[in-house]
Parts: C-alpha cells; sequence; structure tokens
C-alpha cells in the first residue's frame, strides 16, 4: 500500500494530476470510504485494503467536471465499468490518470459479522497487497481470526479477472478468487416452479426500502435524471406503497443496464437489506450470452450494446 | 420484577398475540426487521439491531391518508380509518425508544398527526436492553442508558431468563394479563446485569463521543464551514441513512392513480434526494453538499434550536452500519471537532 | 370482485399494435369480419420499437391480464429495423418476468402483416383464451387498483 | 359429408379441396389404363360423396403406391394417399373394424407367431 | 386543461347496429377534459365536418375525438375538418371503434363497452396531445429509376418529358431488358426490337435523362424529397466517351468461349462484348473473368485493333453519388430455376427448353438466325410440344404459388407462329386452365386453335422422357378425353414461372421498402396506391411489383412516374411532425439513441444548459426532425426518458394503458 501512496504523492508533486480519488480510513478498519485527495498532505488517510470496495469510476463524473486531471485508483472490475462510462461519453480519457491497482479480493463485513464478531474495533491483514490470507478482528469482546479467503464478497467469488481492460500503469498483484460458477445461482432460480420463482423474489423484494442505494452506487445507473425521479412516465416513486412498484423498479432497473451493467456487485455490495440485487443483472447477462453471443460490457469501449444492435436470426420473445 | 424461562417465550408470544397484534424482530429472507408474530415466524430477540428501525410501526414507509373518486361530475372522499386496534411492539432498544419520543414532538404537537397518534395511543411498548451493544452505537452520547429500561414495560436477557417490569398503567395491564407465565424475579439479578452492560458501553469507541460543538444556536458557526464541502463528496445520494434511522420523520405526500379512483398517501422522504422539498420553482438546495448538510444540520443544530436542545439522533448507529459509502453522523461530528 | 370461473372472467388484454402491419391486420380483420373477443384493446404505435417495457408493466400495474404487442415481421419493418430491436427487448424482459415467477403466458410477442387479418384474429383468439386460463393476473398488479 | 367421406379424409390426412384439376396425377401414373377410376378424379369422389364406389373400383387394386401423383402434385394432393385410404376402408369393413389394443391378447392363439403379430400391426396401424 | 368534443359516428348502421353510439356520448360526457359529446350518423360526411366546425366554435373546443372507423381511413379527414375549425390537426384523436370493435362483435352490450373503452382512451391521449407543425423540407428535382427495362426506359421518358432529371442505373452493359430478349409481342405479332428500339435511343438522346449501364445501386440514405444514393459503376475497361462503337475489338477478341446472356446461354459471346446489336449504349465492356489480358496479363488484342484508344484496362468501379427527390423501383424479373423440375428433363435434354429461350431460337437475331431447329443437333422439329405452368400456381415449396400471367399468352403466340412458318411442323400444348384476360387475348388465343391447328389439350404434363433416339416422349393426360397420351416430340418448350429479379431482396431493404413472401414488392395499397410502396418517395414499376404483359408493365410505368412527377413538382414536402425531440436536461449524451437510429437522424452537440441554477456544458443528442420518421426506437433505448416522440408520447401511451386498464 505504501508503494501506492508514494507513487500517488509522487504524480501530484510532479503535477501529472491534480488530484487523486482514492479510499480513506474509517472509524473500525472496515468502513474504508471513497476520498477526493487535493493535497498530498491528505493522504495520511489513504488506504487500500480489502475493504476498498467501492468502486470508484463513478466518481469520476464528477472529477470529469472539475480543472486538471485525476488519479484514480481502479481495481480490475472497476476498469470495466470505467470502459463502460467512456463508452457513453460520460467521462473523459483524458481527465484520469488510471492506476490499475492489484486485487486480491474486496471483503464483506456482513460475512464476517455473520460468525458471531460483534464490537469490532480493529481488523488486521486486510491489506491488499500482502499474501498474508489471516484476518485478525480486535473486538470488544475478544478477538478473533479468519481466513481472509473466507470473508469475501459474493461478486469476488466469481471475480470476472484479474485484467485490467483500461490503465496508465498497475501496481500491486491480483489474486485469483474464483471459487464459485457465475452463473450457478441463476440456474438454480431458474430450475424453480413459476410459484417458488415468485414467492423467492416476493420475499427477497419485500425487504425493500426504496433507498435508491443499488441505484446510486450502480455506475452504469449514471443518468443526471432517473425515470423513478422524473416525471416522464408519470413512473415518479419515493416508496413502495404496494409490492407492485418494487418489482417494477428493480426490472425496469436491471433492464435500462441490460448489455451495459459490468456485473461489477455494487448493487449487492451496497443494499441495507442484503437484498442479492446482482441476481437480476446477471440473468440479463446469461441471457445476452446465450442469445447473442458472449457479450462482456465494458471490456472495451467499442462493442456494441447488445441492446443496440440485432440479427436477422434473433431468438422470438418467450421462445427460450 | 418478573421473570420467565427463555424457553417458554413461544407460550408468551402466542398468548400475547392471541389478543392483539404483536410485532418484534423476525427473520425473513436474511433480513431481521419488526414484523407481525405467527407461529412460522422466526424471532431473533439476540439481535441487537434491526436493519430498519421500528419507527414504520408508528410512521409508517407509506400510508394511505384517504382516496377519492369522482362520479357524474362530483367528488367523493373516503377518508382512511385509523388504527383502533390494540397491539404490542416487543423487543425494542432503548435508543429506538428514545427516538419515539422524538418523533412525538413532531407528530404530535400541534397540529396533531392523527394517523401517528391513534397508533401511539394503542401500543404498548416493551422494551429490551442491549446485552451486547455495537461498535457502532453511541447512545451514550446523547445521554441514552441502553442497560435501563424505558417504555411501557423494561425487559432484559439474562442467561436463561426473560425478566421484565411494567412502567406505565399500560405495562401493568400487560404485565397482569400475562402473569399466569411469569415467576418472580430478583431485582439484584438484573441490577448486575445493568451493570455488566454499562462495563460494556464504556469500551466502545463511540460512546464517548463527544457533542459540546453542536446543539441550539450553532448554524452561524457551521453552516459556512467549508468541511461540508470535503465530508459530502462520497455520498451517494442515496435515502439509506435517512430510511433506516429512527428519527427522520421527512414525508412526500403523492396521489396514485387507481384506476377509477385516487388514493392519496404519505411516504418517507429523504433530504439525500434531489426532488426533496421540490416546488414549483425548483428546489431550495440544489447541489448534494446542501442535501448532505441539511441532514446533518437538522439532526445536530436545528432540531435543537426548536425543541429545547435535544438532538435528532439517538445514537442507533444503523446509519453507520448501513450508509454504502461509509459516511456517517459520526464522522461529520468528529470531522469538525478535529477542525475546532 | 375477484371473478373466479372462467366463464365469467373477462381479462383485460391490452395489445400494442404497430402502425405499418399490425394495425392494418387489424382493420383488415375487421373489414372481413373475424371476429376476436372484446377483451382486446389495442394501442396503436408507431412501430413495435416504440413499446417501452414501463408500458407493459404499467399496464399489468394498472390491472391488465395480459399484453401482446403485435409488429410487422422481422425484415418487413416500415422504419427497416425497428423490430429487430423490439425483439430482443422483448426477449430478454420476457425471460426476466418468468425469471422473477409472473407467468410466461400472459405475454406474447406476434408478427402480423397488413395482410394477414386471419392471423390478426386467431392470435387475439388463442391469447384470450390462453389468458382465461391463467385466470386473473394477481403477481403483477398493484393491490390499489383492484376495486 | 357421410362418415364414409370422413374416414378416408381422416385416414388419408387429404384436403381435396386443394386440387386445382391439373391431371398431372394422371399424366404421371403407371397404371392409369388398368383403373376405371382414374387418380386425378379421386378428389372429386370423395367430395361428391361417391367414396363407396371408389372403395369398390378397380382402382384400389390397381394403385402401385408409387407415389408418383404424390410427387409430382404441384398443390401438395397426394392422390395416392386417398386410393389407400378407400383400400384401408375395405380392410377394415372386411375384418369388421379394428380392435382396441387390450381386447387383442385374449384372441390370440398360443402358438401364434410374434412376427405375425408385429407384421399385422405395421400394416393395420392406422 | 383540454376543452374535449367528442364525436360519435353512426357510420350508418355499420358502427350503430351494434353499438350504442348514445351512450357511448353519454359516457364520455363523465371524463376528464370532455365539455362535448355527441353522435352523428355520417361523421366524415360535409354535415359532419360541419357539426364538428359548430362544436368547436359553441363551445371553445382545443381537442377532438372522433369515434369512427380506423384513423387508418379518415385520420386525415378530421385533422383537415380541424384545422378548418381553427384547432391544430394534431388535437385530434380516432377512436376506432368501427374496424376493431363493432364490425368483430355481435353482442351490443360488449361492443359498447368496448366502444367506451377505446373512447375513454382516445380521450386520455388527446388531453396530453399539444399542437405540432408540420416541419418544410426541400425536394431535390431529380429522379432514380433502378432498372432499364421496358419498365424503367418508359417511366424515364415520361418524367424526362415532364421536364425533370432523370438517372436510370441499370445492372447489365445495356438498357432494354428483357423486352430486347423477345421476338415478338401478343397480341398484335409486332416485333418487341422494332417497337422497343426506338424508345432505347429516345432515352440515351433524352437531355434530361442520364443511364448509368454496368451500374448498380451500393448505398440509400436519406428521405422522400432527399434521398442520396452511391451508384458502383462498375469497371467497363473500355472508355464510353471514347468509343465509336465499331465492333472491331469483338470481331477480334480471341476469347469467345462466354455463353452470352442475351442468348440465354444458347449461343457464345467474346470476352469483350455489347450483348447485342442494338446495345444503348453502344460502348461494349469487358468481362473480367473472359478477359485473357486482365486474367493473364497477356493478349491486349482489343486495345491494339481500337482505333478510338477506347480500351483501357486499368479502368476501377467507381461510386457516383446523387442525390435525388424520388425513387423508381423497375427491377423486373427472372425465369425461375428448373432444378426443381426434373421430370420435365430440362437439365437432361437440349431439346427441353424454356420460353425464353425458343424467343431467342426465333429470333433473327438469335443462335440460329430464327431458324427453327433442335439444339441438340441443329434439325428442325416435327413435333413440339408445350407445358403451361411450370413452377406457377405451385402449392408445393418447389415453385410459386401464384400465376406467372403472361405464359397462356406468349405460348399461344408461339404455337401459332411456328405454325404459320411451318405449317408442317405439329403443335400440342398442355395447359391447366387458359388464361386471356385481356383485349384481344381470347380471340388471339382462339385463333391459334382455330386458324392455325394448335393441339390444346387440357391436362398436366406428368413426365418428359429422353428417349436413346433423341426423340422425347411426353406423357400427359387428356382430361377431357379421358386417356393417358403419351406423344413423341421432338422439342419441348416449358412456359416457366417468373420470379423478380433476385437483386430486389438487397435492395428493398436499402431503400425500407417491403416485400413480400414471394420476393415481390408491396404496394402502399393494393387497389388505391397500386405505384407507390410504403415508403414515400419511393414507387413501383413493372414486373417487381407483380407479374405484368408488357402493356401493363408500360401503363404502370406512366402511372409510377406521374406519382414522381407530382411529387418533384412540388417545391417542398411538409414533414411528419411526429417525431422524437431530447430533453436537454435529461439527456446523458450516451449515444445509445443513435446507434438505434435507422435514419442517422440523432447528432450530439455539447451545449450549456442551466438544470435548475446549475449551469454547464453537456453532450446532448439533437433530432433532425426532417431526417426522422418517428419509429420510436430512440425512446426507449433511452433509460432516462430524455427521448420522446411527438404525438406518441411515453405519457400520451401510459394514459391510453391507464384508461384501458381502469
Amino acid at each position: 500500500m505504501q508503494e501506492l501512496k508514494n507513487r500517488i504523492k509522487q504524480l501530484m508533486e510532479e503535477n501529472v494530476a491534480q488530484r487523486a480519488l482514492g479510499w480513506k480510513k474509517g472509524e473500525f478498519g472496515y468502513d474504508a470510504q471513497a476520498a477526493f485527495f487535493e493535497s498530498t498532505d491528505e493522504l495520511d488517510d489513504f488506504v487500500y485494503n480489502g475493504f476498498c470496495g467501492a468502486n470508484l469510476s463513478k466518481y469520476m463524473i464528477e472529477a470529469c467536471k472539475k480543472e486538471g486531471r485525476t488519479i484514480i485508483c481502479l481495481k480490475p472490475c472497476d476498469t470495466y465499468s470505467f470502459n463502460q462510462l467512456l463508452k457513453e461519453h460520460r467521462i473523459q480519457r483524458e481527465k484520469a490518470y488510471i492506476i490499475g491497482v492489484g486485487c486480491k479480493g474486496t471483503l464483506d463485513i456482513s460475512k464476517i459479522k455473520a460468525n458471531g464478531i460483534e464490537g469490532i474495533v480493529d481488523i488486521e491483514g486486510a491489506d491488499m497487497f500482502s499474501s498474508e490470507n489471516l484476518l485478525k478482528i480486535k473486538t470488544v469482546y475478544g478477538d478473533h481470526e479468519l481466513a481472509y479467503s473466507d470473508a469475501l464478497l459474493e461478486r469476488c467469488n466469481c471475480c470476472k479477472g484479474k485484467e485490467h481492460m483500461i490503465f496508465d500503469e498497475i501496481i500491486g498483484e491480483s489474486a485469483d478468487t474464483v471459487s464459485a460458477d457465475r452463473f450457478e445461482q441463476i440456474e438454480k432460480i431458474e430450475q424453480l416452479t413459476s410459484i417458488e420463482k415468485f414467492e423467492f423474489f416476493r420475499n427477497e423484494l419485500s425487504k425493500c426500502i426504496r433507498c435508491n442505494a443499488c441505484r446510486n452506487a450502480c455506475p452504469a445507473c449514471n443518468c443526471r435524471k432517473c425515470v423513478f425521479d422524473s416525471d416522464k412516465f408519470d413512473s415518479a416513486q419515493k416508496a413502495n406503497s404496494d409490492s407492485f412498484e418494487e418489482k417494477m423498479f428493480h426490472i425496469i432497473r436491471a433492464f435500462h443496464v441490460a448489455g451495459r451493467c459490468t456485473d461489477c456487485g455494487e448493487c449487492s455490495r451496497v443494499c441495507p437489506q442484503n437484498i442479492p440485487l446482482h441476481l437480476f443483472n446477471r440473468k440479463f447477462i446469461k441471457d445476452i450470452n446465450m442469445l447473442y453471443g458472449d457479450f462482456s460490457a465494458g471490456s472495451n469501449c467499442e462493442e456494441n450494446c447488445p441492446l443496440t444492435s440485432y440479427s436477422f436470426d434473433d431468438a422470438e420473445p418467450g421462445k427460450i | 420484577m418478573k421473570k420467565i424461562n427463555l424457553n417458554k417465550l413461544k407460550e408468551l408470544f402466542a398468548y400475547i398475540s392471541e389478543k392483539s397484534s404483536l410485532f418484534l424482530p423476525i427473520e425473513s429472507a436474511n433480513s431481521i426487521n419488526f414484523g407481525m408474530y405467527d407461529e412460522k415466524a422466526k424471532v431473533r430477540l439476540d439481535v441487537l439491531k434491526t436493519s430498519k428501525s421500528p419507527k414504520d410501526l408508528f410512521f409508517p414507509q407509506s400510508e394511505t391518508l384517504y382516496s377519492c373518486q369522482s362520479a357524474k361530475g362530483k367528488i367523493s372522499i373516503e377518508p382512511q380509518a385509523l388504527q383502533n386496534d390494540e397491539f404490542v411492539v416487543f423487543g425494542m432498544k432503548n435508543c429506538d425508544f428514545a427516538a419515539l419520543e422524538i418523533l412525538d414532538k413532531v407528530f404530535l404537537s400541534e397540529p396533531v398527526d392523527t394517523f401517528y397518534k391513534a397508533r401511539r395511543d394503542n401500543a404498548t411498548i416493551v422494551t429490551l436492553a442491549c446485552a451486547r451493544p455495537s461498535e457502532s452505537c453511541f447512545c451514550k452520547a446523547y445521554g441514552i442508558d441502553c442497560a435501563q429500561g424505558a417504555g411501557d414495560v423494561s425487559a432484559w436477557i439474562i442467561g436463561e431468563y426473560f425478566y421484565w417490569c411494567a412502567n406505565t398503567q399500560k405495562g401493568v395491564a400487560l404485565l397482569e394479563k400475562t402473569a399466569h407465565l411469569f415467576e418472580d424475579a430478583d431485582e439484584a439479578d438484573v441490577e448486575s446485569a445493568k451493570a455488566q452492560i454499562r462495563d460494556i458501553v464504556a469500551k466502545m469507541p463511540l460512546m464517548s463521543l463527544d457533542l459540546k460543538n453542536w446543539g441550539k444556536g450553532k448554524t452561524a458557526e457551521k453552516f459556512d464551514s467549508p468541511l461540508w464541502d470535503e465530508l459530502y463528496k462520497p455520498c451517494l445520494a442515496c435515502g439509506t441513512c435517512t430510511f433506516v434511522c429512527p428519527t427522520c420523520q421527512c414525508y412526500d405526500i403523492k396521489d396514485y392513480k387507481a384506476g377509477e379512483k385516487v388514493v392519496r398517501y404519505r411516504c418517507w422522504d429523504s433530504c439525500m434526494y434531489s426532488d426533496f422539498t421540490m416546488m414549483a420553482h425548483g428546489n431550495n438546495r440544489t447541489s448534494q453538499m446542501q442535501r448532505f448538510r441539511q441532514r446533518f444540520m437538522h439532526k445536530l443544530v436545528y432540531f435543537p434550536d426548536n425543541n429545547d436542545g435535544v438532538f435528532s439522533c439517538t445514537g442507533c448507529g444503523r446509519c453507520v452500519d448501513k450508509c454504502p459509502a461509509s459516511l456517517n453522523i459520526v464522522k461529520v461530528i468528529k470531522a469538525f471537532d478535529k477542525e475546532a | 370482485m375477484p371473478m373466479n370461473s372462467t366463464e365469467s372472467f373477462a381479462p383485460k388484454i391490452v395489445a400494442f399494435c404497430c402502425n405499418w402491419c399490425s394495425y392494418a391486420g387489424a382493420d383488415l380483420a375487421g373489414s372481413s369480419r373475424l371476429a376476436y373477443p372484446a377483451d382486446v384493446k389495442i394501442i396503436k404505435v408507431p412501430c413495435s420499437c416504440r413499446v417501452n417495457p414501463m408500458f407493459i408493466l404499467r399496464a399489468f400495474e394498472k390491472g391488465a391480464d395480459g399484453v401482446i404487442i403485435c409488429g410487422c415481421h422481422p425484415g418487413d419493418c416500415h422504419y427497416s429495423t425497428g423490430n429487430y430491436y423490439a425483439r430482443r427487448r422483448m426477449t430478454l424482459l420476457f425471460s426476466m418476468l418468468e425469471y422473477i415467477g409472473i407467468e410466461k403466458d400472459r405475454v406474447r410477442v406476434e408478427w402480423v402483416s397488413a395482410a394477414e387479418a386471419v392471423k390478426f384474429s386467431e392470435t387475439m383468439n388463442s391469447f384470450v383464451l390462453q389468458i382465461k386460463n391463467l385466470g386473473e393476473n394477481v403477481r403483477l398488479g398493484d393491490l390499489r387498483c383492484k376495486s | 359429408m357421410s362418415n364414409r367421406e370422413e374416414k378416408v379424409l381422416q385416414i388419408s390426412g387429404v384436403n381435396p379441396r386443394k386440387c386445382m384439376k391439373c391431371g398431372k396425377c394422371s399424366a404421371s401414373c403407371p397404371s392409369y389404363d388398368e383403373m376405371d377410376i382414374k387418380p386425378h378424379q379421386f378428389v372429386s369422389y370423395v367430395l361428391n360423396g361417391r367414396t363407396k364406389a371408389l372403395a369398390e373400383s378397380k382402382s384400389v387394386e390397381k394403385c402401385l403406391a408409387c407415389f408418383a401423383c404424390v410427387e409430382r402434385c404441384p398443390r401438395n394432393v397426394e392422390p395416392a394417399k386417398i386410393i389407400d385410404a378407400a383400400r384401408q376402408l375395405n380392410v377394415r369393413q372386411r375384418y369388421g373394424d379394428t380392435l382396441s389394443a387390450n381386447d387383442i391378447p385374449s384372441l390370440i392363439d398360443e402358438d401364434t407367431p410374434q412376427q405375425l403379430l408385429v407384421s399385422a400391426f405395421r400394416k393395420y396401424k392406422r | 386543461m383540454q376543452r374535449i368534443g367528442v364525436f360519435v359516428c353512426h357510420c350508418g348502421s355499420n358502427i350503430a347496429a351494434t353499438v350504442d353510439v348514445k351512450r357511448v356520448a353519454l359516457a364520455m360526457l363523465s371524463e376528464n377534459g370532455v365539455v362535448f359529446a355527441d353522435d352523428y350518423q355520417y361523421m366524415c360526411s360535409e354535415s359532419g365536418q360541419l357539426k364538428i366546425a359548430q362544436a368547436v366554435k359553441e363551445h371553445n373546443l382545443t381537442g377532438l375525438v372522433i369515434c369512427s372507423c380506423s384513423p387508418r381511413m379518415h385520420e386525415a379527414t378530421f385533422r383537415k375538418a380541424a384545422e378548418k375549425a381553427g384547432i391544430n390537426p394534431y388535437m385530434v384523436e380516432i377512436a376506432n371503434i368501427r374496424e376493431q370493435c363493432s364490425w368483430i362483435h355481435k353482442d351490443i352490450e360488449q361492443a359498447t363497452q368496448k366502444a367506451i373503452i377505446l373512447a375513454r382512451a382516445a380521450v386520455a391521449k388527446v388531453n396530453l396531445n399539444s399542437p405540432l407543425i408540420a416541419g418544410k423540407s426541400p425536394v431535390k428535382k431529380r429522379a432514380l429509376v433502378i432498372g432499364g427495362g421496358i419498365a424503367g426506359i418508359q417511366t424515364a421518358l415520361d418524367i424526362a418529358d415532364a421536364g425533370f432529371e432523370v438517372d436510370i442505373v441499370e445492372k447489365t452493359p445495356s438498357i432494354g431488358g428483357k423486352m430486347s430478349q423477345l421476338d415478338k409481342t401478343f397480341p398484335t405479332l409486332d416485333c418487341s426490337a422494332c417497337i422497343l428500339t426506338p424508345k432505347m435511343v429516345d432515352c440515351a438522346a433524352h437531355e434530361k435523362i442520364t443511364i448509368f449501364t454496368y451500374s448498380e445501386v451500393e448505398n440509400v440514405s436519406g428521405f422522400v424529397g432527399n434521398f442520396t444514393v452511391d451508384i458502383k459503376k462498375k469497371a467497363r475497361y473500355v472508355d464510353s466517351a471514347k468509343c465509336t462503337g465499331c465492333g472491331l475489338c469483338q470481331e477480334k477478341c480471341p476469347s469467345k468461349k462466354a455463353l452470352s446472356e442475351f442468348n440465354c446461354g444458347l449461343s457464345n459471346r467474346s470476352a469483350i462484348y455489347t450483348p447485342f446489336a442494338q446495345a444503348v449504349p453502344n460502348v461494349p465492356v469487358i468481362d473480367p473473368l473472359q478477359c485473357i489480358k486482365l486474367k493473364t496479363g497477356k493478349c491486349g488484342l482489343c486495345e491494339k485493333v481500337c482505333a478510338a484508344n477506347a480500351i483501357d484496362y486499368t479502368q476501377k468501379d467507381e461510386i457516383i453519388t446523387r442525390e435525388y427527390g424520388a425513387i423508381v423501383v423497375a427491377t423486373g424479373f427472372d425465369v425461375i430455376n428448373l432444378d426443381n423440375y426434373d421430370e420435365y428433363a430440362y437439365s437432361q435434354s437440349k431439346d427441353v427448353i424454356t420460353s425464353l429461350e425458343l424467343e431467342r431460337i426465333m429470333n433473327a437475331a438469335g443462335p440460329t438466325k430464327g431458324h427453327l431447329e433442335r439444339m441438340s443437333d441443329g434439325k428442325a422439329p416435327k413435333n413440339i410440344v408445350f407445358v403451361q405452368c411450370v413452377g406457377s400456381r405451385c402449392a408445393d415449396n418447389k415453385g410459386k404459388s401464384y400465376c406467372s400471367k403472361i405464359c397462356c399468352m406468349y405460348t399461344a403466340k408461339h404455337a401459332m407462329l411456328i405454325r404459320d412458318k411451318y405449317p408442317d411442323v405439329n403443335v400440342s400444348v398442355f395447359y391447366i386452365d387458359v388464361r386471356t384476360p385481356g383485349k384481344n387475348f381470347d380471340e388471339f388465343y382462339r385463333r391459334a386453335v382455330e386458324e392455325y391447328g394448335v393441339n390444346y389439350i387440357k391436362g398436366q404434363v406428368g413426365k418428359v422422357t429422353p428417349e436413346p433416339d433423341g426423340s422425347l416422349t411426353v406423357h400427359g393426360v387428356d382430361l377431357i378425353d379421358g386417356r393417358q397420351v403419351k406423344i413423341s416430340a421432338d422439342m419441348v418448350v416449358l412456359a416457366a414461372a417468373i420470379e423478380p429479379n433476385a437483386s430486389v431482396r438487397q435492395l428493398a431493404t436499402q431503400l425500407t421498402a417491403s416485400i413480400d413472401t414471394n420476393n415481390f414488392l408491396t404496394e402502399a395499397h393494393p387497389k388505391l396506391r397500386p405505384v407507390e410502396s410504403p415508403t414515400a418517395g419511393v414507387f413501383l414499376s413493372g414486373v417487381c411489383q407483380g407479374p405484368k404483359d408488357i402493356p401493363e408493365t408500360v401503363s404502370q410505368a406512366g402511372a409510377a412516374a406521374a406519382k414522381v412527377i407530382g411529387l418533384l413538382a412540388k417545391n417542398e414536402l411538409t414533414t411528419n411532425p411526429c417525431t422524437a425531440h431530447s430533453d436537454e436536461l435529461l439527456c446523458n449524451g450516451c449515444s445509445a439513441c443513435a446507434n438505434v437510429c435507422p435514419y442517422g437522424a440523432i447528432s450530439y452537440q455539447d451545449k450549456e444548459v442551466n438544470d435548475h441554477g446549475i449551469r454547464e456544458t453537456r453532450r446532448i443528442a439533437m433530432v433532425n426532425t426532417a431526417l426522422c420518421q418517428g419509429c420510436g426506437a430512440c425512446t426507449v433505448t433511452c433509460p432516462s426518458g430524455a427521448m420522446d416522440l411527438n404525438g406518441f408520447s411515453n405519457k400520451q401511451i401510459i394514459a391510453e394503458v391507464d384508461a384501458i386498464c381502469r
């Protein structure tokens, strides 16, 4: 991490960029937050550890409105979102200096807490660049240890890959964290009966409090004003008054990002109600791959989105 | 002071729920929230904090105010019935109960919110002391003692037993109704448990949060601080903090076209949203910084200004746990402390 | 009042028809007196690609029991490519609806040319029957719209 | 349409109304001269309720089932299937109508070879 | 707030017999925005329209809902009526209660209920309508005719004679088309070349006509009045400006093995060739697949003998971009491939030929110099059998389901000509039906039978068998006589079905014109607009629209020309105002809409916007309303809803949905 910090400092001192976009340490060792570093002094609080799950690419939209260049730290999966934003003209390449940072998987604090670990005051061993696979968790109620690999976010268990799709330089190594098939959960749901599917999603979605965290964290949901906030479709919603609205919201949200979603998993990560929202997006990804050929949004800036292209012999609706 | 073995709680719940609706922390789809008890419910009294606060038992996320219909050129209005059945809320934490008292200041002062009042009047609240507070708790900063009971009935879980005692008339009534299930208990057991809890509280990192720089009359000092410009930046503008908060009380009123009729309902609003307090001319607060500032200024300055110095926060720490960008009121308070 | 028996159940069915082929096909079905149930109400859109998933969900929200989208045959779109986009959009949307447990037979896409009056009428007859067999839409409606 | 006509149509699966009376079937038929009712006339016999005559005609026996008419018919009418169906009518008439599968075991002689049953089913399976 | 008037039409009893029109009108009175509702016998009549005008005046209406027949029928009528009454024509919506209600339902209660709902939806929509003003777009005063056969030639001449510029694009080296291959024409038996060649020459000489032969349409963009077309001029290797048409090159060319396309492959031609003597332009082309020089670099004989120095082996294909106001498709037909009809032995015997091949054989300029000869041995045939309907009227998937329309007549012509010139030749015609609807057509056919003794046999041929002695046995049937017939023939002529030229599929896609299952181009209306395609500015001429004989083709060509002239005579066109537009405050500038726009109507601009006090420069989508055709593909691809469509806005459609589901 120190290497990364030093390099950012150097780049800022050399005036390659005017600020840096990274992560800042929080109160308990697990609540790192996204942060702009406007001066080298501020870099003291810079961290890069397993709890730096936040995908910074969406913050680049704001960064592009500022004077000068911004150093942005992107994990391999974040670069897909960056590309996608570039493709949609929401950010400008020349405004960013991309440091591709190595990643050994991002951590899920709720997974740690699910082990009955409470009163956490500090966590050691979460550094991204250490090869240690042990989290030492200090709590008010005593100390705990947990394997790093056992506390990964679901998204990291089916990681898209260690390659950065776009970068100016790369710092740090990335580790292989894949331990599950990306579409396994989807296939399981597909095999349920219609009513079972309905019950499953009703249960999950009934938890939705319409806080919009999923939408606001999502790099693909980058509309200046969401349809659910505007009156364009007479569809402005603030809260779920009926079980219909959350369905509408999540279906349409998934549809709007279909072919653009990079499966970065931020939606599920940020959901305060732990709704597995990626199940929607991944279903579309799976269908798109099956019907229109393998497609990975954000793997480059050129390829046309499957929903804005077609072929003469596409599958017929309802016939798959 | 009465007690009952934990394995007989189910009997207690069944008994209470026979007479009136019973709400308590229930696990469903991997999430724990206050819900209505039934035999299949997975009760989780062991969990410190529900995802959402129990405020929506009194101030639901959305509720119909009335519906109206036009027929032959005339509009008829059908009012929404008020809550008129008694119900019991079981296992509320002290911070959440304290939050209700804050909501009372808003909804029970003139003009009284009849929907809210009806629910408050009909509720019997059983609070449960926090056996194991968490690192995100900072209730003590607001003078709340999570070891001590509050509400109509105070309760503790100590070892194999559930203890409770009544604080109000409503509480006495509940205890009387269920007396046959309980045995007498020793106050001393409870006192030692309280002491234990207070010991833990002393060790929790945020409990000692200092609020001396906040409160009445701080508007001028805080409002134009350049710190806001830095603090808000990671904010995603989602409504998580406001929706999990037990004290946030803002709502919007909307109409829903339901076929032939129109339903007027209110629903929680969030000051984090760009269309919060949107009016015909536009919005008072045009930037996320302003909206972000509004939330914390309201909780820590404006509300105390209007309510004898009472903060509109009880330190439940849900925003600390849930904020997707790991921002929260504690970070704001500390940032200003550091500056000062 | 929710009606249970298939006999008395009059489903609400919204049909989005493109102006150039299917709406004309429906007109021809009319002038050829090829009957189909009155439960079907047609909304004219310029092209099947004008049909937004929001419209479909909106229809269900407000109490529709079935939604059918009719457009020109692939290759015959008046705007040359509109129905190809519609085809992809609807394929994905329908797949999603099925995935979250909505009966997949509540939605359909059918390509009907201006000349295919018989097909239009047959399609509507069979779709209405299909919806009647499914019964009232309870999984995807807004309860407030149920009278 | 009488029962017999319907039966022929059901067995053959032919829609006689598709015929445009071009006569290509008759032109193609190698047994034309042997037949009293010619291939192109089959459809009209069925349509005009004269299936009985068709079933009793020589044509029933003379059709070689070479399927030239089926192959060449520009309208996919398949006259050979009509005459075959007429033949089938006769067969069924002769032995009473078909048996249901359940009736068969009791009718079978212990010594009946399996082969015979199988070929019988093949022949009369319609 | 709108003030809407609802007018319910009885359409005589067409609507009123099944829909209680009074109830519909009454029900509409309690709808939001409706201030007036009435019913009337015939809304579209003059007095009906007057009623509308009166109501507009009396009730100060701002919007109209007409419950009547399909908008496809009378929308334009009522829009005009509205305009006359002082309301914007786009403030009118039609509830289709005839085609989509009264005509398909029998139960009065059901039909009335449905009519009420349809009217309600129209009212809900009008509540959200806003006045639209049609834009103007200029008309490029030049027409493009694709195909240089008789259809294209006639269309071009008629347009040019009206004073407009016309370009003809022809795929082959010469204009003339199929008609130039014919010997005589029915029913007058005049020489095809004699009537066609002067027209070809007229075309070439006409100052308003530019001919691009040996050229193809490469790309079409734009819209009615403003098409831009890329024409690929294939390399001719001969400089048209220098060539004098002396023909010496063709004579000297050592490569003479290529099959002559003009003679249906019955004779050979040289590598450098003009398809026929009267070709227009009379400039040869070099077939690069046959030319020794182009293939091997050796030879160059033609260059040496050309006194005009017109040979240029370095010529390349060239793209010419031209602008047009109108496009006429006249791509014509081909004879179908007979591979599926093995029973007629076409591929087995040289003496089984198609009728088009017989035309060439009978023609004095053809492979046999006009002598009737067998292609196998050059002997004069004694017995000729004609087979009709080969591949036409077939419901199987081997042939075409339609009647090719011209075969009965040309077969009668052939039979008659042969009997006339060679009275000793026996001619039999196997037919299914003889179809002769046309002026003097049946008389012509009867003459073939009665005066020329052609033996017409009712019955299709089952099989043609080539015999070892070179003869052909035709197995047929005489359905009238009730016997099978076997005829030993020397020559069998097949009246093969015709089909649209294969190039039409791609062309239809380029033009966004639609084609039917048989690849014939679809007309805008089968009865009322037979020479227009549904795509504005694209017209149809000749067999590309459906089988036709020459007089029909010529008259359709004239009709298409008249339509084109009508269009080009206008200085500007009013454009459809139902176009897309983007809300600059909501637009993300993501380009998704531009990706799906079939007309390239969307571009992006960096524009300063004031978003509730925040001033910033944003990338915003802009719609060129002249290019936009209003399909709405962009509106759905836009996630924020910034893109919307006039006349079919998101809110309007949602209002209709709500009204229907209420």
